[in-house]
C-alpha cells in the first residue's frame, strides 16, 4: 500500500472506501480475490485488460453487488445503506444505456437531487442551471434516445457530478467523447475536490494520480504511484500485443 | 404518453379528482340498483357532454365507438327475442355508466389523477407500499414501453445488418431476455442513486 | 427490491406494448388481443405475487387515462363495458399461472404450459363470462357463447407464454423469477 | 473528393458506396445534409463531434436506414436489396449491446453465416475456428451477458469479420478494448483486403489511411488526404476544448 503524504491525500477524517480480503464471484467462478485495499488517495487510477475484473471492483465499492467473500466499508458506512451511499459515492456505469433511467435529459437529471432529498422545484432549478453552464439548456427537454452515444455518456456524467458525492467511480469516462468534451471534462474532473477512482485503458489519463492499481485476473499485480505501475503497465502491454494470440487469456 | 384527457378545456376540468371520482361512483351504484333511475342517468348524461360545446361531445361520442358492436348485437337480439324494453333499458345502463366514467376520464388531467391516486394509496405505506415507491412504477412503467418499442427496433435493426430474411420467431426470446436485462441494468441504476 | 419494483414496471410496459398488436373486435365488444398473452407471461415468468401486481400497475395505468388497452382504448369507463370482467379477472390470472409455475414440481416448460392454461383461460373465462354476463344483462351460458371465438388464440398463447419461459429457464434461468 | 491512384484504391470492379445529394432527418430535425460522397478508397476515416452525425452516416450506408433525400448506393447495389447487401456492407455498431442478438457466443457468432447460406454444420465449424485462432475456445458456450463490456464488443468485432463483406463499416472499433487487444485488432484490420471506413475520435487510429472525411453539424467540413484534414481537424479540437463551455454546441 503506498504511503504518501502531500496534497493528493485527504485529510483522516475523509477516509475512502476500504476493502478487507474481499472477493467475489458467481456459482463456480472467481472473478475477484481476495482484495486489501484502502483507497484514501483523491486520484486513483485503475488499469487492466478486458475482463480482469475491472468493473466488477467498481460494483463492488459502490455496493451495487455483496462480496462473496471479506468486507466492504465506505467512508464507515455500509454499502447496502443506499441512502448513505448516496453523500459517499457516485459511479459513472461503462455503458450509458445501463445508467440512464428516464426518458427525458430533465428527468434524469433531477432524480439524482430528488433522491438526494431536495424538493422538486429545488432539483428542477439545479437542473437547469447545470444544462445552462455546460452550454446545453436546449437539451432540458430532449428525449434521451435521441441523444447521440457520447451525448449520452456526457448526460451520466453530468448526472453524477450534480450529486457531488465524496467519491467518484468512473468507469472509462471518456470512451466516446469527442476531444474538446474530453479536454473540458477532464480539466472539470481535475478540479473537483472528491475523489476520483478511474478505470481506463489509456494510462496516459492518469497523469497527475496519486495512486496506481494494476488488476490482472481479479488480484492486484501492481499497486503504487503511477511512475513506478504505469511503465510496467506498457511493457507488459506492449509485449502482449505484440504476441499473436491470446494464448494468455484463461477467460 | 398521450393521455385521454380531453384538450378541450371544460368547466369540469377545474372540479378536484377526488370530488369527481367519488360522484361518478355514488352515480354508478345508484344506476346499478335503481332501474328507475337508467333513463334519467342516461339524459343527464348526455346532457352534460352537450353542454361542453360540440367538440367536447364529439370526442365523447368517439370515446363511445368501441361499443357500437355490441350495441347492434343486444339491440338485434332484443327485436328478436322480443324484449325490448328489457333491451332498451340494458344497452341504455351500458351506454351511461360508460359514458359517465369517460367523463372523469376526459376532464381530469394526469397530474391530477397522480395526486389524487398517491393519496389513495397513501393507507398503503403501512403494508409497504410507499406513495413514492408507486409514483416511480409508474414513471418505470411510462419509460420502459417506448423503450420496449425502441429495443424492438434496435433488435432488428442488428438483425437486418446481418441477414436478408425477415426477423423470423427466433427473435422473441432476445427480444424478451433484453428487455430483462434493461430490467435489470435500470434497478442497477437505482440502486446506484439511493435505492429505493 | 429495486429488481422487483423494475421488473413488474417492465412487465406491466410489455402487456401495454402487446395492445400495440393490431387487434379485432368480435361482435361481443371484446377485442381479440395479444395483451392475455402479456398477462400469462407476467404469471409465469414473475411468479404469482409479483405477476398480479404488475397487471395491478397496468390497470392503474388505465384506469388513470392512459390509452395502453388495445385500440388505445382506458381510462375509467372500460372498467364498465363488457370486457370489465376479463380486466378484473387479469390479475388473478397472473397470480394462479404464477402460482402454478412456481410450485407445481413438474419441468418447467410443463408447469408454465398448465399454469398460463389455468390462469389464462380457465380462471380468466370465469371472470370474463361473469363480467359480461352482468353488463349486458345475459344468463351465464349465453355470455359463455360469446366467448368461445376466442378460445383459439387463447390456446396459441398459452403455447407461446409456455416456450418463452422455457427458453428463459435455459439460457437465463437467473432471469425467471418464478422459479428461483 | 481526392483522386488518388495507388495502393490504397481499389479496381474499378470494387466500387464502394455512393451517396448522391444524401439528408436525413427526423421530423423537424435534419441530421445530415447534401452528402455527395464517392467512397471508393480501400481505408476511409470518418471523424467528427459528438452528434456531428457520423453514425447516422454510418446506418445510412449500411441500409438500415433510408435516406430522406438523394439517393444510397453501395457496390451498384441498391441498399433495399438486403441480400446483395450482405455480400458488400457489414457493421459493427457503436453499443455492442445494440448489435449483439443471441444469448450465447456460439449462436451469436454462427448466425450471420447461416444467414449468408451456409449449413448449420459449417456454420458451427467456422465459428469454433474463429474462436479457437483469437484464443477463446472457451467463449462458445458462454453467455453474452456475463462477458465484460470490451469482450462484448470484441465479440462483436468477430461476428463481422467472419461475414468477410467486401466493406466493412467500423462505428469507434477499440472503444472500451484494452491496449494488447487494440494492437492486434489493428494489425488484424490492416492486413485485411477489404475496404474499411472506420469512425473514430481518435485521428491517430487513422495512419496509413487513404483519405479521412470530417464531419460537422451533418455537413462534410474537409475531406481529402489525411495529412491535410487530420492537422486541421485537430487544431479545431484543441481550440474548442480550450474554450470553457460548448457555446458552438447547436443540438
Ligand atoms: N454474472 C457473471 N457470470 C460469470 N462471469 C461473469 C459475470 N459477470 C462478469 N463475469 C466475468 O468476470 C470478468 C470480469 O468482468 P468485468 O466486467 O469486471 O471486466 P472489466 O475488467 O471491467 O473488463 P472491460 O475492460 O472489458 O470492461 C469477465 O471475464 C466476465 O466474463
Ligand atoms: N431519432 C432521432 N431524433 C432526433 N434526433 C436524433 C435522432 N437520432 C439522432 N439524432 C440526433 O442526430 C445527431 C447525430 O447523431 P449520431 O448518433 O449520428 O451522432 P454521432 O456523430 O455518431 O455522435 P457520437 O460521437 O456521440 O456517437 C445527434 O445530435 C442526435 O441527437
Ligand atoms: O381490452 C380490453 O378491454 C380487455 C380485453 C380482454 C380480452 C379477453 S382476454 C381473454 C380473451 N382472449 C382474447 O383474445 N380476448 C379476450
Ligand atoms: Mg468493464
Ligand atoms: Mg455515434
Amino acid at each position: 500500500m503506498p504511503e504518501q503524504t502531500g496534497p493528493d491525500q485527504m485529510g483522516p477524517d475523509q477516509m475512502g472506501p476500504q476493502l478487507v480480503d474481499a472477493g467475489y464471484g458467481v456459482g463456480q467462478i472467481t472473478i475477484l480475490v481476495g482484495l486489501n485495499l484502502h483507497l484514501n488517495e483523491r486520484r486513483i487510477g485503475i488499469l487492466g485488460r478486458n475482463g480482469s475484473g475491472k468493473t466488477t471492483l467498481l460494483r463492488l465499492i459502490a455496493g451495487l453487488i455483496a462480496p462473496t467473500s471479506g468486507r466492504v466499508w465506505v467512508g464507515g458506512v455500509d454499502p447496502s445503506d443506499r441512502r448513505a451511499m448516496l453523500r459517499e459515492i457516485g459511479i459513472l456505469f461503462q455503458n450509458p444505456d445501463h445508467q440512464i433511467i428516464f426518458p427525458t435529459v430533465e428527468e434524469e437529471l433531477a432524480f439524482g437531487l430528488r433522491q438526494q432529498g431536495r424538493s422538486a422545484a429545488e432539483a428542477k432549478a439545479a437542473t437547469r442551471d447545470i444544462l445552462a453552464a455546460e452550454g446545453r439548456a436546449h437539451w432540458a427537454k430532449a428525449s434521451v434516445a435521441t441523444l447521440s452515444h457520447g451525448q449520452r455518456h456526457y448526460l451520466c456524467l453530468m448526472a453524477i457530478l450534480a450529486m457531488a458525492p465524496a467519491t467518484i467511480l468512473l468507469d472509462e469516462p471518456f470512451a466516446g467523447l469527442d476531444l474538446p468534451t474530453t479536454m473540458r471534462l477532464a480539466r472539470a474532473l481535475e478540479a473537483t475536490p472528491q475523489r476520483l477512482i478511474t478505470i481506463t485503458h489509456d494510462p496516459a489519463m492518469l497523469a497527475g494520480y496519486g495512486r496506481v492499481i494494476w488488476l490482472d485476473a481479479g488480484r492486484v499485480r501492481a499497486d503504487g504511484a503511477p511512475d513506478d505501475v504505469i511503465p510496467a503497465f506498457r511493457a507488459e502491454m506492449e509485449h502482449l500485443g505484440a504476441a499473436d494470440a491470446d494464448t494468455d487469456l484463461t477467460r | 404518453m398521450l393521455t385521454l384527457t380531453s384538450p378541450v378545456e371544460t368547466a369540469l376540468h377545474r372540479w378536484p379528482a377526488g370530488v369527481k371520482l367519488a360522484a361518478l361512483s355514488v352515480a354508478s351504484v345508484g344506476v346499478v340498483a335503481y332501474q328507475m333511475l337508467i333513463w334519467p342517468a342516461a339524459v343527464a348524461v348526455a346532457a352534460v357532454y352537450l353542454l361542453q360545446g360540440r367538440d367536447f361531445a364529439r370526442h365523447g361520442l368517439a370515446m363511445l365507438r368501441p361499443l357500437w358492436m355490441i350495441v347492434v348485437i343486444l339491440a338485434l337480439w332484443h327485436l328478436w327475442t322480443g324484449a325490448w324494453a328489457a333491451g332498451a333499458l340494458i344497452l341504455a345502463r351500458l351506454v351511461t355508466l360508460v359514458a359517465l366514467a369517460n367523463l372523469v376520464t376526459m376532464t381530469t388531467r394526469l397530474d391530477d389523477m397522480l395526486n389524487l391516486l398517491e393519496r389513495l394509496a397513501s393507507p398503503l405505506a403501512r403494508i409497504g407500499l410507499p406513495p413514492r415507491t408507486l409514483a416511480l412504477a409508474i414513471a418505470l412503467v411510462i419509460r420502459f414501453t417506448p423503450v420496449l418499442l425502441a429495443k424492438a427496433n434496435m433488435l432488428h435493426l442488428a438483425w437486418r445488418a446481418r441477414s436478408a430474411r425477415r426477423p423470423n420467431a427466433r427473435i422473441v426470446l432476445p427480444l424478451v431476455l433484453m428487455a430483462l436485462d434493461d430490467a435489470d441494468h435500470v434497478a442497477e441504476a437505482l440502486r446506484a442513486r439511493g435505492g429505493l | 427490491m429495486e429488481r422487483n419494483l423494475t421488473h413488474i414496471a417492465l412487465f406491466a410496459a410489455l402487456i401495454a406494448v402487446l395492445g400495440l398488436v393490431p387487434q379485432i373486435t368480435l361482435v361481443s365488444g371484446v377485442p381479440i388481443t395479444a395483451q392475455s398473452l402479456g398477462v400469462m407471461l407476467c404469471g409465469t415468468v414473475l411468479g404469482a405475487r409479483r405477476g398480479a401486481l404488475a397487471v395491478l400497475l397496468f390497470l392503474v395505468l388505465v384506469a388513470i387515462g392512459l390509452p395502453i388497452l388495445s385500440g388505445g382504448r382506458g381510462g375509467i369507463g372500460v372498467f364498465a363495458g363488457p370486457s370489465a370482467g376479463f380486466l378484473v379477472g387479469f390479475p388473478v390470472a397472473a397470480f394462479v399461472a404464477g402460482l402454478i409455475t412456481e410450485r407445481m414440481p413438474a419441468p418447467v416448460g410443463v408447469a408454465s404450459l398448465i399454469g398460463a392454461a389455468l390462469g389464462g383461460i380457465v380462471v380468466l373465462y370465469a371472470f370474463g363470462i361473469s363480467g359480461m354476463a352482468l353488463v349486458i344483462g345475459k344468463t351465464l351460458p349465453e355470455a359463455a357463447l360469446l366467448v368461445t371465438p376466442y378460445l383459439i388464440g387463447d390456446a396459441i398463447k398459452v403455447g407461446l407464454a409456455a416456450a418463452i419461459t422455457q427458453g428463459l429457464a435455459r439460457v437465463r434461468p437467473g432471469s425467471l423469477l418464478s422459479r428461483p
